[in-house]
């Protein structure tokens, strides 16, 4: 005899937020107030509050949009959205959750490819030695994104001042660090 | 299998708690149809001995809830409630009656989303409980008792 | 034997949407001492209440349940019509099928099921109801008015104006709250004192009124009709009467640096002061917190050159006692000190201000004597920027409510600066503009069509001061959230309507209802917004929730309406819904024992004894008696009484188990 | 008294000078400070930014080895790890069903015992109460301490300090003898992530912290982030192009600073491993 609960009906990508980050799009009133804040939203294509304005429509064109977006990857996830945002939409998590997407999607920006690439290569760092291998990763990343003169001032000054190891910090359970990167690729598959 | 729908009684105060769920009413928020109010003029008024009728005659749950503290449209009908209520919980424990199937809360009448959680919480808390059979046995053994004298 | 007649309401679409009010109707009628049982589209309209009175004339019904909307809307209503038929008014109850059940549940079996159930219920109660007549008690022709600003001013000299006398209390040493603070009003840009200070002097001078300011409401008891008030005159340190206003004490008080409250903390008082050139009362309070004789003993200047030696440092608070009849409730409400909103600085930077702060500047009263100049150096700002909903609209700092009134005095400020300020330049950052209201849409477009001013939609996320600068770093979100910075001279934040403090304390000496945000509650959000949930007691202005200047005048206007319709009367009628003890024939007389615990328990002390003696005079028998002039039928003594001796009309036993048990058992 | 310590990659590599300051103020006080075995990196913006699940595995398999080598209290001096571990710690406590997987996942098993703290609440609480008369030098220099984002962010999980103009750090600095400069840039984002794949975004937003600094009159810059320091000492040739001139001003970490004010030598701190020379004492 019980009737449920009242609940917001939203379909797409609006609900899948929703269930993935537990952020209400709508209840966003776009007052501007992350845009204005963003210390990166003049390098975006779409400042955060655009963004969810665009995903309030529900509409599919504008929501593929967001997912082949360059503000997507350029958010630091500094919080300071978060931070200001009068109706405390946690808008860093959902930008987690949009990255992620895109990415199992393939739809990331064309311009995002080297922030991806850097993350890529922390990721793999940490899988195979546990821990960050700071030259390992400037390697791997030159590797990824042909950068080979960038920051090469940079490396040998590091060195000279201890700031880099040579070698690898290796952690002991190296196996059990790695299986999670299994575990998590196996559930996305 | 469906599932098991509670009967929950809810004694009400008129000023806070009613005109509470009014307003729930009025901002159109949705929640569970098993609860059923009764009218008082005020907690004051409710006289426990309704609660244990309540069991008597089938009920799986019961709600409690008037005015909050100093805002008793009475000056101080709530706190006479509360007193009695203590003594009635020493009562019940004698007699076996489960406190979990009791719930108190104060709802202003400004409150009408938190009349809502406190509907539908209650029917989760009580559906998980399941029916109230344990009363009816503790009731055919109180007869018994009297019976046998 | 019972004949009940049941009436469902389809109330439009709003109940039969989710429930089937016509087997609602049928199942009703098959239950024992049913005879009648309808459904119909609209119940509490003529045509509706017309069925119910041709029921009762033509099928004799005894008891009526209408099963509707709340009775908390629609009971006089219905009862009124019961008592046209013929039917004791007090035989008619009502199923709430709306607010408790079709608005709050989905449609189906189960929403519909209740609704039986709900009606059900009040069949079994209102075969249990009595015939009740009403009581009929003295009203006591004088209105008290609390709250002195511009609300209890216009309720004041309404009623007053009627013939009936008037006690005006004000917290403050003067008449005229936040609108005497104001500098011109929208949309007409009148300036607020010179409309304002008229009103005042008349409720001075008014025969009718009796103005106690510095005094505040320390107790209420009683009920409609009926109030006693206690009043605390707080102590002066004066006479009155031989004060004759001059100010000499306040021109030699050496304490001259006191933030006046009056300025909004932007211009300093003395410690003997008047809140301002043109308060009413014209006659000084000593601050006991700032003076030195308070503090260390010693000063006494004001007394040694007051020439009518009417200074008193040993005055104690008073308390005055007053029997009332009514009361209206006009206590304004705060602006919140933005001191929430560190992103934005305010009480770091002094040029970041309150839009109140604003009206003291731009007021020829006030401290720059209406020129626009920064607080920090005396500078005319070349730029300006005006933020609204600074604090309103936004639940994370705890105010999800729209104050309602900022979007017009934001568009006020700005014209005003435009046109004190020539060449300057003025930004408004806002959200929407709410301009609902006679000509004030035209008034905001002149502002920016006319004026000059920028608007800009968007919220303003940081401001810091740089090289003498505040930078205010917003959004334009009509150019695709586009961030603005702005090098501002000045920042005027549009500050959130707030209740007063210790609002939810007067609330409960009064005993009516506040919202979430402790302003008081009206009864009805539509169709009582001058009354409160406790009958006598009215409101008016922006105690109620946050309002501009007409409709506080008009809500005062309405609640001295009220307050004259009860005063018309010489009698009233209540509801009977008391308490009685029970009597029975000799030699039993009553059941009641005569323990006392109702006696003790009463809030109202509106239980006695009464001692049954013989013809002789010798006691048989000492019981409980209810004052049927005191007792307000809260029901305590019912549910403390060990015989079930005491019992509440409208609640009685009979009426509360048979409830339960319809409730609880289907037929 | 014995101290966790979670000291995260930066620190064991490129800001090693970190780890070397804090561990030469406990020393100096008498502090015993105990690194988690066999650590694991956080995961850090990466994990997040790609990754859900590993987010929270990492960072959770840091603090079940906390508990399992029974440490009570563990200083994570790196901002960016500091936040990782507090958040993963609050999912943990209110996502049950989550904390159960973790502990499947790592086996090490998982109570959320351990409390995490940060530089300054170290600082603070173990540090300061030994240096009363142990201020050999006072740190007499205005400085202007840089929070950063997420030594105070998201405010609601860390609940540390004020989110807006925070303050405990200006506090602690006034302690050591400096005085702080009321500016404008304490939590804006130095563009940390971005360092390596974006060096111009970092140019521009650690090149307005240092402007806002330098304009206040500040003489050093303090930090209680490796990825803030990086940035705004390693990455100056960015700065400084951005700006359009040459920013001498030195970085240093809050840690640091506390050495100097106690007198420990300067090789001790790490000083010599900056970019930008340390020229004040």
């Amino acid at each position: 005899m019980s009737t449920e609960t009242g609940h917001v009906s939203t379909t797409g990508l609006q609900a899948e937020i929703q269930d993935g980050t537990g952020v209400t799009v709508n209840k966003c009133y776009q007052c501007g107030k992350c845009s204005a804040g963003c210390p990166l939203s003049e390098e975006m294509d779409f400042p955060p509050s655009f963004l969810m304005r665009m995903l309030q429509t529900g509409d599919p064109g504008l929501e593929e949009k967001v997912l082949r977006s360059f503000s997507i990857w350029v958010c630091l996830t500094c919080e300071m959205c978060y931070a200001r945002c009068p109706m405390s939409i946690d808008i860093p998590q959902m930008m987690d959750y949009l990255r992620q997407k895109s990415l199992r999607e393939k739809k990331v920006h064309p311009d995002a490819k080297k922030i991806l690439a850097f993350h890529k290569s922390f990721l793999d760092s940490i899988k195979y030695s546990g821990r960050l291998y700071e030259i390992g990763l400037l390697v791997d990343y030159k590797a990824r994104t042909l950068k080979i003169m960038q920051d090469m001032v940079l490396a040998p000054k590091m060195l000279l001042r201890g700031k880099l190891n040579i070698f690898p910090e290796m952690i002991r359970d190296r196996r059990g660090v790695a299986s999670f990167f299994n575990k998590s690729n196996k559930k996305k598959s | 299998m469906a599932e098991f729908e509670p009967k929950i009684v809810a004694f009400v105060c008129n000023w806070c708690t009613y005109a509470g769920a009014d307003l729930t009413g009025t901002s159109r928020i949705k929640y569970a149809s098993n609860v059923r109010i009764i009218r008082f003029p005020c907690t004051g008024r409710i006289d426990y001995m309704l609660l244990i009728k309540a069991f008597d005659e089938g009920a799986d749950g019961i709600i409690v809830s008037g005015c909050h503290p100093n805002d008793c449209h009475y000056t101080s009908g709530n706190f006479h409630a509360r007193r009695r209520w203590i003594m009635f919980r020493d009562l019940c424990n004698l007699m076996g009656i489960d406190m979990q199937r009791i719930k108190f809360s104060w709802v202003s009448a400004a409150e009408g989303a938190k009349w809502a959680e406190v509907v539908n919480s209650t029917v989760t808390d009580i559906r998980a409980l399941g029916p109230y059979e344990e009363y009816r046995r503790i009731l055919n053994h109180h007869s018994k008792e009297v019976t046998n004298g | 034997m019972s004949k009940i007649g049941v009436f469902v309401c389809h109330c439009g679409e709003n109940i039969s949407a989710t429930v089937d009010c016509e087997k609602v109707a049928q199942v009703a009628g098959g239950y024992d001492g049913v005879v009648h049982s309808i459904d119909y589209k609209y119940m509490c309209s003529d045509p509706g209440q017309s069925l119910i009175k041709a029921a009762i004339a033509e099928k004799g019904l005894t008891g009526v349940v209408v099963a509707s909307c709340s009775p908390r809307m629609h009971e006089p209503t219905f009862r009124k019509a019961c008592a046209e038929a013929g039917l004791n008014p007090f035989m008619c109850e009502m199923a709430n099928l709306r607010e408790h059940c079709s608005w709050v549940h989905e449609k189906g079996e189960a929403t519909t099921e209740k609704a039986i159930d709900l009606v059900r219920t009040l069949v079994e109660k209102v075969k249990k109801n009595n015939s009740l007549d009403s009581i009929k008690v003295p009203v006591t022709k004088t209105a008290l008015v609390i709250g002195g600003g511009i609300a209890g001013i216009q309720a004041s000299l309404d009623i007053a104006n009627t013939g009936h006398k008037v006690i005006l209390v004000e917290k403050e040493a003067s008449i005229g709250g936040h609108m005497s603070q104001l500098s011109e009003t929208f949309p007409t840009l009148d300036c607020s004192q010179c409309i304002l200070t008229p009103r005042m002097v008349e409720v001075a001078q008014h025969p009718n009124i009796t103005l106690y300011t510095y005094a505040e409401l320390e107790s209420l008891e009683g009920f409609i009709g009926n109030f006693k008030a206690r009043i605390r005159r707080k102590s002066k340190s004066l006479d009155e009467k031989l004060c004759t206003g001059c100010g000499t004490c306040i021109t030699k008080c050496p304490v001259k640096k006191i933030p006046s409250e009056f300025n909004e903390k932007l211009g300093n008082r003395t410690a003997i002061y008047v809140p301002f050139p043109q308060a009413v009362p014209n006659k000084p309070v000593i601050d006991r917190e700032h003076c030195t004789y308070y503090i260390k003993g010693k000063c006494k200047v004001c007394e040694i050159v007051c020439p009518t030696k009417a200074i008193r440092f040993d005055q104690e608070d008073q308390i005055v006692e007053h029997e009332i009849g009514a009361i209206v409730l006009a206590t304004g409400f705060s602006v919140k000190q933005p001191d929430f909103f560190p992103e934005y600085g305010y009480g770091k930077y002094p040029d970041v201000i309150t839009g109140l702060q604003y009206e003291r500047l731009a007021s020829a009263s006030g401290p720059t004597l209406g020129e626009i100049k920064r607080p920090s150096d005396g500078k005319i700002p070349e730029k300006i920027v005006f933020i609204a909903c600074a604090g309103s609209r936004d639940p994370a700092k705890g105010i999800p409510y729209c104050s309602k009134i900022c979007c017009m005095y934001t568009a006020k400020h700005a014209m005003l600066y435009q046109h004190k300020v020539h060449g300057g330049k003025s930004y408004v950052f806002y959200m929407d503009i709410r301009a609902g209201g006679k000509d004030y849409e035209e008034f905001v477009r002149r502002a920016i069509e006319e004026d000059g001013v920028n608007y800009i939609r968007g919220r303003v996320s940081k401001i810091y001061e740089k090289n003498g600068k505040l930078i205010v770093k917003g959004a334009d979100t009509l150019l695709g959230a586009m961030p603005v910075e702005i090098e501002a001279d000045m920042v005027v934040l549009a500050s959130a309507g707030v209740a007063n403090e210790g609002s939810e304390t007067l609330a409960q000496k009064l005993h009516v209802s506040y919202d979430a945000y402790h302003f008081f509650a009206e009864a009805h959000p539509k169709l009582k917004p001058v009354e409160t949930n406790t009958a006598g007691i009215f409101l008016a202005g922006a105690c109620q929730a946050p309002k501009d200047i007409p409709e506080s005048v008009a809500m005062a206007s309405g609640a001295a309406v009220k307050v004259a319709a009860l005063f018309s009367q010489d009698e009233l009628t209540r509801e009977p819904l008391i308490a009685a003890v029970n009597r029975q024939p000799a030699p039993v007389y009553s059941i009641c024992v005569g323990c006392g615990l109702c006696i003790s328990t009463c809030p109202y002390q509106a239980i006695g004894w009464e001692e049954i003696k013989t013809r002789n005079g010798e006691l048989i028998k000492k019981i409980a008696k209810v004052n049927p002039g005191l007792c307000q039928g809260c029901g305590t003594c019912v549910a403390f009484c060990r015989t079930k001796a005491i019992d509440i009309q409208g609640y009685t036993h009979d009426q509360v188990y048979s409830e339960v048990m319809a409730l609880l058992n289907e037929y | 008294m014995t101290i966790g310590l979670y000291p995260g990659c930066s620190l064991k590599g490129s800001s090693r000078e970190y780890t070397e300051s804090v561990l030469a103020v406990a020393e100096a006080c008498g502090i015993e400070i105990k690194e988690i075995h066999d650590w694991n990196c956080c995961g850090a913006t990466a994990a997040h930014n790609l990754n859900k699940e590993l987010s929270v595995a990492l960072p959770a398999r840091i603090l079940s080895l906390a508990e399992a080598q029974e440490m009570t209290e563990v200083l994570v001096p790196c901002a960016a790890c500091y936040s990782r571990l507090k958040v993963t710690k609050h999912e943990l406590a209110n996502r049950p069903e989550l904390a159960k997987a973790v502990v499947e996942e790592n086996n090490l098993g998982y109570k959320g015992t351990v409390e995490i703290i940060n530089i300054i609440q170290f600082l603070d609480k173990y540090i300061l109460p030994n240096l009363e008369g142990k201020i050999a030098k006072p740190f007499d220099h205005k400085v202007a301490c840089y929070y950063g984002c997420l030594l105070v962010r998201p405010h609601s999980i860390l609940q540390f300090d004020r989110e807006e103009d925070p303050q405990t750090m200006d506090e602690l600095m006034l302690k050591a003898g400096a005085t702080p400069v009321d500016w404008a840039f304490k939590t804006e984002c130095c563009g940390a992530g971005l360092s390596v794949s974006r060096t111009s975004s970092v140019g521009r937003l650690s090149g307005e912290i240092m402007k806002d600094a330098a304009d206040r009159g500040a003489e050093a810059v303090i930090v209680a982030c490796p990825m803030c320091h990086s940035n705004l000492d390693m990455r100056r040739e960015a700065i400084n192009d951005y700006l359009g001139e040459k920013l001498k001003m030195p970085v240093l970490y809050v840690s640091q600073v506390v050495g100097l004010a106690m007198g420990i030598e300067r090789k001790k701190l790490g000083l010599q491993r900056h970019f930008i020379p340390v020229n004040i004492k």
